[in-house]
């Protein structure tokens, strides 16, 4: 083994949203692949776009959103590798009584809405402004999870987050659809950063999430196919 | 002139070194920040709506977190430090346990007692008909929980420091210990209190994980500087560095004000 | 009236008495009621109306002199400008109204010290506590704020305990004295009878009294230093002989008088009016100027004493 | 027998009240995270690899940042005490400025100046081919900057309420002022070092946003347990709690007992 | 030895020569080096070579009383041993070698204020300054250790300050005494010529002696108080008298003595062995206790001095 190539290294920095379905594929990429290791570096998407542009040895970036792909110039085609689609969450036994997106104009019940600048509230946005209801959110969280936490914690009766959010939480959280979602689809691109150390390993990464296997993994997650 | 002046000129070396080392490391960062903003939308920016808004709600539940973190922390840090309680080692350690859990995870620890499900929240909700989460109560309440270490300990310390014997002057003097705390001791230890409130209320000021997590994001209500700030970053780096430093500035000025007016010199 | 050495446990006793220190054994009453018996009873400090002047004297840095001396009126109640207008009478007392403004760290030492009994001065205390009141005052001032000090202890009606190294203000100021050495209590009573009767070296040397130790048979006495004196009295068994050291003359020559021993100079002080010569045995004479000059101090000499200046007692 | 302590049994309920109040505001949210606890999975989780490694990474990163802090933070804190310097108000304030950054813009800055395409971060790389971002060293600088604060302002504080005139006392025997300062000055105000040197240690182990902005998350060299805690919860919020119980157990254990030895009682 | 009353500056002096506050005005020197001269030279503290008490000590709180003593000398980079051996050596001398170990928290008053001295004897500096080294010290330890001192002081090569309210310190240690009062230096000399040729009231009332001010026309005296006094000298214009206050008789008849007036008692103050009457006029009288008990006080009284007791002065 002495005479074989030093393991090389493929620095994904993916979007936090992707820790489960990228950590799954990214060991079996090594399986596959001996000698290869991947690493991650999971954060906002928005923090890992500053991060790539200030010089960070990246060789993958997925981000969550197109918005924070487009920050990083150093971006070579991105391609949309998987979307995510608006889902009602409620707590446990949906204490509010929620039935579709209308319950987000009432009054008396505690809604959580991400805000606007993160991808899950631009979503939002689009999804109310289809459906001609005005919101009258309580909060308008940093993100996903924060929304969510919320839902699980009870602490309001309704959020709108991702499906794929609704599927991690489990017991804790019941999903509700609502047809105005499809008009609201996130799109999450991939793309091999220009500067990369490894660009060649890069690259089958990228493919690899972009097969058969890597869009069933995603899937199972709660991602669409693009 | 100044070559005169007693120990003046031979600051050593030693210690110079590392402090301006020191200073450097605390501040190109933000020389570094200040280079990068973009100084002519700065005005307009420090005027629009929005940021006045979470300037003024920043400030406000800043100083009312730190009044809580006061009133309630220069009494524990007083009881950790000259009462004669069992296991003070363990609660020493447990007041500093705020510092180390992870901001959101506070806020969850928060929403657990204190949301509309937690066993103090549900008393408070049904007693008297308060909601702390969403509300800017809430953030002071989130602020305070995460500032409070600061003060309780930097009191501790200065209290630690402090001969007893005055104390002990005062009670032949006919002072109860709550006037001898008040009158004497308080005053005497007076740096390290304003030490640890203003580590307190930048702490507040600077807080964003359990305040989101707590007290959510709602502009007006709950959504201050850092909030701000932090969703900037997401959608525009350049106006989120031009918050942060609209918030340095501000808070650089205050404290450059109040220290002078309480420590003197 | 509480006299001793460095370190004879005269600041730890009056700590016990002002209630900062609990006994572990033994009682504190005054008046019948009690302060401190253990395991039960103990009033706390600021119960026991006790006025402290601390050695160090603990004044409150942040206050001014006239703030600290009207804290303890203000601790009882009384209101802020009859505190202040009594803080500045106490002020005026001990001399140093002028300086009510200063902060405790603007104050030079003597200063300070003044503060510090004018504030225990102030609460009119049933028992005054003072560790060493006129340690650090100069001559002039002390004999003021002695005579001062002598005048408001007679007015008190509670009791006062004063711990002094001075036996001088032991003299004056005290009704009855007890001496502690070393833990111990080792001398009690009345400042004149223990001036004139000291039983331990540490008394004789404060009092300034040769004291002696020795064996009476009849009027002769053997001391223990080995000389052999008469005595006006009679007397059998062990007693103290104690004299004073000017009572005791030097000579070249061997004189005809009684008492007289041979002994040489093993050291030498000079006061301001007279001059200390330290003899063998233990034995201290105190010559005038005038005398000095015709002595050679470095010879051995003949030293004399008159039967009518020793006191004997048991 | 202990009611016949000096003070025993005399603690003021005016300050004991508040106290109590204090502490139970800052110790039970942690009550409600350990009762949200599984604690059956509890000794599983702790001895998994990644959570081990990011244990240690955590309590090597804030221990070495400490360190950091106290080597040019107290030094720092001496020259803003004691030294004659122009401009000391400014300088105090813009120390605590770290405190009032949100931590992620902290990040930010750090990468601005220390980044591969800062001006100092250029120098180290070309100079000494070191890069600080995305590594270890990373992250005991994203620590420390954000941990300095607290040290050099508690320490400040405690040598404002210390007694020059011993430094004097010191300076009168010969000694320079650097040996004044490390055998005088220094263990005098050694209560106030012990708090800023724990609570820049606790806020480092805490520490999250600038770590992540600036070092990065890469497991094994960069990924600490808030950064473990936050990954932990995208994929399961349970576990997110555990790990943040882990976080504060060991934190509890190590300051009751450090602290124990270094200031006694 | 500088001399004052309190508040007077004698501390603000030392710690001016000691470089801890610069001067205004004025200069330092020493043997030919120049310490401190505004506006430029400025020598600092740790290069003087100054050993200082302070008169409240300013021990180092967490040293042991054995590293305190250390202190100065591993300043001067002396190894660890030898300096520890030597501040044993230097406790043992000031009779505290057994509190070696002790914080000075745990020492008393005067066991910290022996600490101090050691410290600053320890680095044998080229001055000593000393600010009251003696005054929380009990009277037999004093004479120990103002012995000690007394020796230390002859055996210094360089010179040595001392402060202090007690004249019989300034007396026995001091080969030069100036005398401070607020701010301003009022006599200086040798000690046994300013204790007897005194120029103000404060030095006259140190030394015990009566000090009146008066004008001179041959051999009689007109005193500012009123008296006419007849002395041995013969003197013109204004002069100083003095005379000491045991050499003031009082009694209830008029004698035919020279220098004999009417007077009544203002005040009384007992001390060990005398008693002094205070009379009109700032004059005091020292009375022994056998002619005490012969006096009424309550009415006016004749007062004599013999003219031979008179010391005049201009
Ligand atoms: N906290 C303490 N721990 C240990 N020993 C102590 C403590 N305080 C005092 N001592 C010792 O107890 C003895 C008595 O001390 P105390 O202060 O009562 O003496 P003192 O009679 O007031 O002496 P001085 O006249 O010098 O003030 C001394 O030997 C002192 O060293
Ligand atoms: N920091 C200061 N600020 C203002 N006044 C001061 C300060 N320090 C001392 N003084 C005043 O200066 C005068 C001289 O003080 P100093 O301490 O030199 O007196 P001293 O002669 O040592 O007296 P003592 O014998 O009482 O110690 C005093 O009136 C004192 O109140
Ligand atoms: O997956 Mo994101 O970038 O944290 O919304
Ligand atoms: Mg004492
Ligand atoms: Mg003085």
């Amino acid at each position: 083994s002495s005479q074989e190539e030093p393991p090389r290294t493929v620095t994904v920095f993916a979007a936090a949203s992707l820790t489960e379905t990228f950590t799954t594929l990214g060991k079996e990429f090594e399986a596959a692949n001996p000698g290869v290791r991947v690493t991650f570096n999971f954060a906002g998407s928005s923090a890992l776009a500053k991060q790539i542009t200030e010089g960070a040895p990246a060789d993958v970036f997925a981000s969550a959103a197109p918005a924070n792909m487009q920050q990083v110039t150093d971006a070579k085609d991105p391609v949309t590798f998987a979307r995510n689609q608006l889902e009602i969450a409620v707590p446990k036994g949906n204490p509010g009584k929620v039935t579709g997106l209308a319950a987000f104009a009432d009054e008396n019940l505690d809604i959580a809405l991400c805000a606007e600048q993160v991808p899950c509230g631009a979503a939002a946005k689009k999804a109310l402004a289809a459906a001609g209801i005005t919101a009258k959110p309580d909060t308008l969280e940093q993100d996903v999870k924060a929304a969510l936490t919320k839902v699980r914690l009870g602490e309001v009766d309704a959020a709108l987050v991702y499906r794929t959010d609704v599927k991690a939480a489990g017991a804790e959280v019941e999903g509700i659809d609502f047809p105005e979602a499809s008009k609201a689809v996130n799109d999450y691109p991939i793309t091999v950063l220009g500067k990369a150390p490894n660009a060649a390993q890069a690259k089958a990464f990228v493919d690899f999430v972009r097969s058969d296997r890597g869009k069933a993994v995603l899937a199972e997650a709660g991602f669409s196919a693009p | 002139m100044s070559g005169r002046r007693v120990g003046k000129g031979r600051l050593p070396a030693v210690l110079v070194v590392p402090a301006v080392l020191g200073l450097a490391f605390l501040v190109l960062p933000l020389v570094g920040l200040l280079a990068r903003t973009s100084w002519a939308e700065f005005p307009s920016r420090l005027l629009s709506a929005e940021v006045g808004e979470a300037l003024r709600l920043s400030l406000v539940c800043a100083s009312l977190a730190t009044v809580v973190c006061v009133v309630l922390g220069v009494p524990l840090a007083w009881v950790l430090a000259r009462g004669d309680i069992p296991g003070r080692r363990l609660v020493r350690a447990l007041v500093t346990v705020p510092l180390v859990l992870p901001p959101v995870v506070g806020g969850v620890a928060l929403l657990l007692v204190l949301g509309k499900r937690g066993p103090v929240g549900g008393l408070l909700e049904n007693w008297f008909g308060v909601s702390l989460p969403f509300t800017t109560a809430g953030v002071v309440v989130a602020e305070a929980f995460v500032a409070m270490p600061f003060l309780v300990i930097s009191v501790e310390g200065a209290l630690r420091a402090a001969d007893p014997r005055v104390e002990e002057a005062a009670a032949t003097l006919g002072a109860s210990r709550w006037l001898a705390f008040r009158r004497v001791t308080l005053p005497s230890v007076m740096p390290g209190v304003v030490a640890g409130t203003v580590l307190s209320w930048a702490r507040a000021l600077g807080e964003f994980g359990a305040t989101i997590t707590f007290a959510g994001n709602f502009p007006g209500e709950t959504t201050t500087m850092p909030l701000a700030v932090y969703l900037a970053l997401e959608t525009d780096p350049q106006a989120a560095i031009a918050l942060s430093v609209v918030l340095l500035v501000v808070s650089v000025a205050v404290l450059a004000s109040l220290r002078n007016r309480w420590v003197g010199g | 009236m509480v006299l001793g050495p460095n370190g004879a446990g005269k600041t730890t006793a009056l700590r016990a008495l002002a209630g900062l220190l609990p006994l572990q054994d033994g009682h504190i009453r005054l008046d019948g009621r009690v302060w401190d018996e253990p395991p039960r009873t103990f009033v706390q400090p600021q119960q026991r109306q006790v006025g402290v002047v601390f050695q160090d004297y603990l004044l409150f840095q942040h206050m001014s002199a006239l703030e600290n001396v009207a804290f303890g009126l203000r601790a009882r109640g009384t209101p802020r400008d009859t505190a202040r207008t009594r803080a500045r009478t106490w002020l005026d007392a001990v001399g140093i109204g002028d300086q009510a403004r200063k902060r405790p760290g603007a104050l030079s030492g003597g200063q300070a010290q003044r503060v510090a009994l004018a504030r225990a001065l102030a609460t009119e205390p049933a028992v005054l506590l003072l560790d060493e009141p006129l340690a650090a005052l100069d001559a002039a001032t002390r004999l003021k704020v002695r005579a001062e000090l002598g005048r408001h202890l007679r007015d008190f009606p509670g009791c006062t305990v004063l711990v002094t190294h001075d036996p001088v203000d032991a003299m004056a100021l005290g009704d009855r004295l007890v001496v502690i050495e070393d833990g111990q209590v080792t001398q009690t009573g009345v400042p004149r009878e223990v001036a004139r009767h000291p039983r331990t070296p540490y008394i004789a040397d404060l009092v300034g009294l040769n004291l002696l130790r020795g064996n009476a048979n009849g009027s002769v006495v053997t001391l223990d230093v080995g000389i052999a004196l008469t005595t006006v009295d009679a007397n059998t068994g062990g007693i103290y002989v104690a004299c004073p050291p000017s009572a005791i003359s030097l000579h070249h020559v061997q004189s005809s008088a009684p008492n007289t021993w041979k002994t040489s100079v093993v050291g030498v002080e000079q006061h301001a009016h007279t001059t200390r010569i330290h003899l063998e045995g233990g034995i201290s004479a105190d010559l005038a100027p005038a005398t000095m000059a015709d002595l050679d101090l470095s010879v051995p000499l003949w030293a004399t004493v008159a039967p009518e200046s020793l006191q004997t007692y048991k």
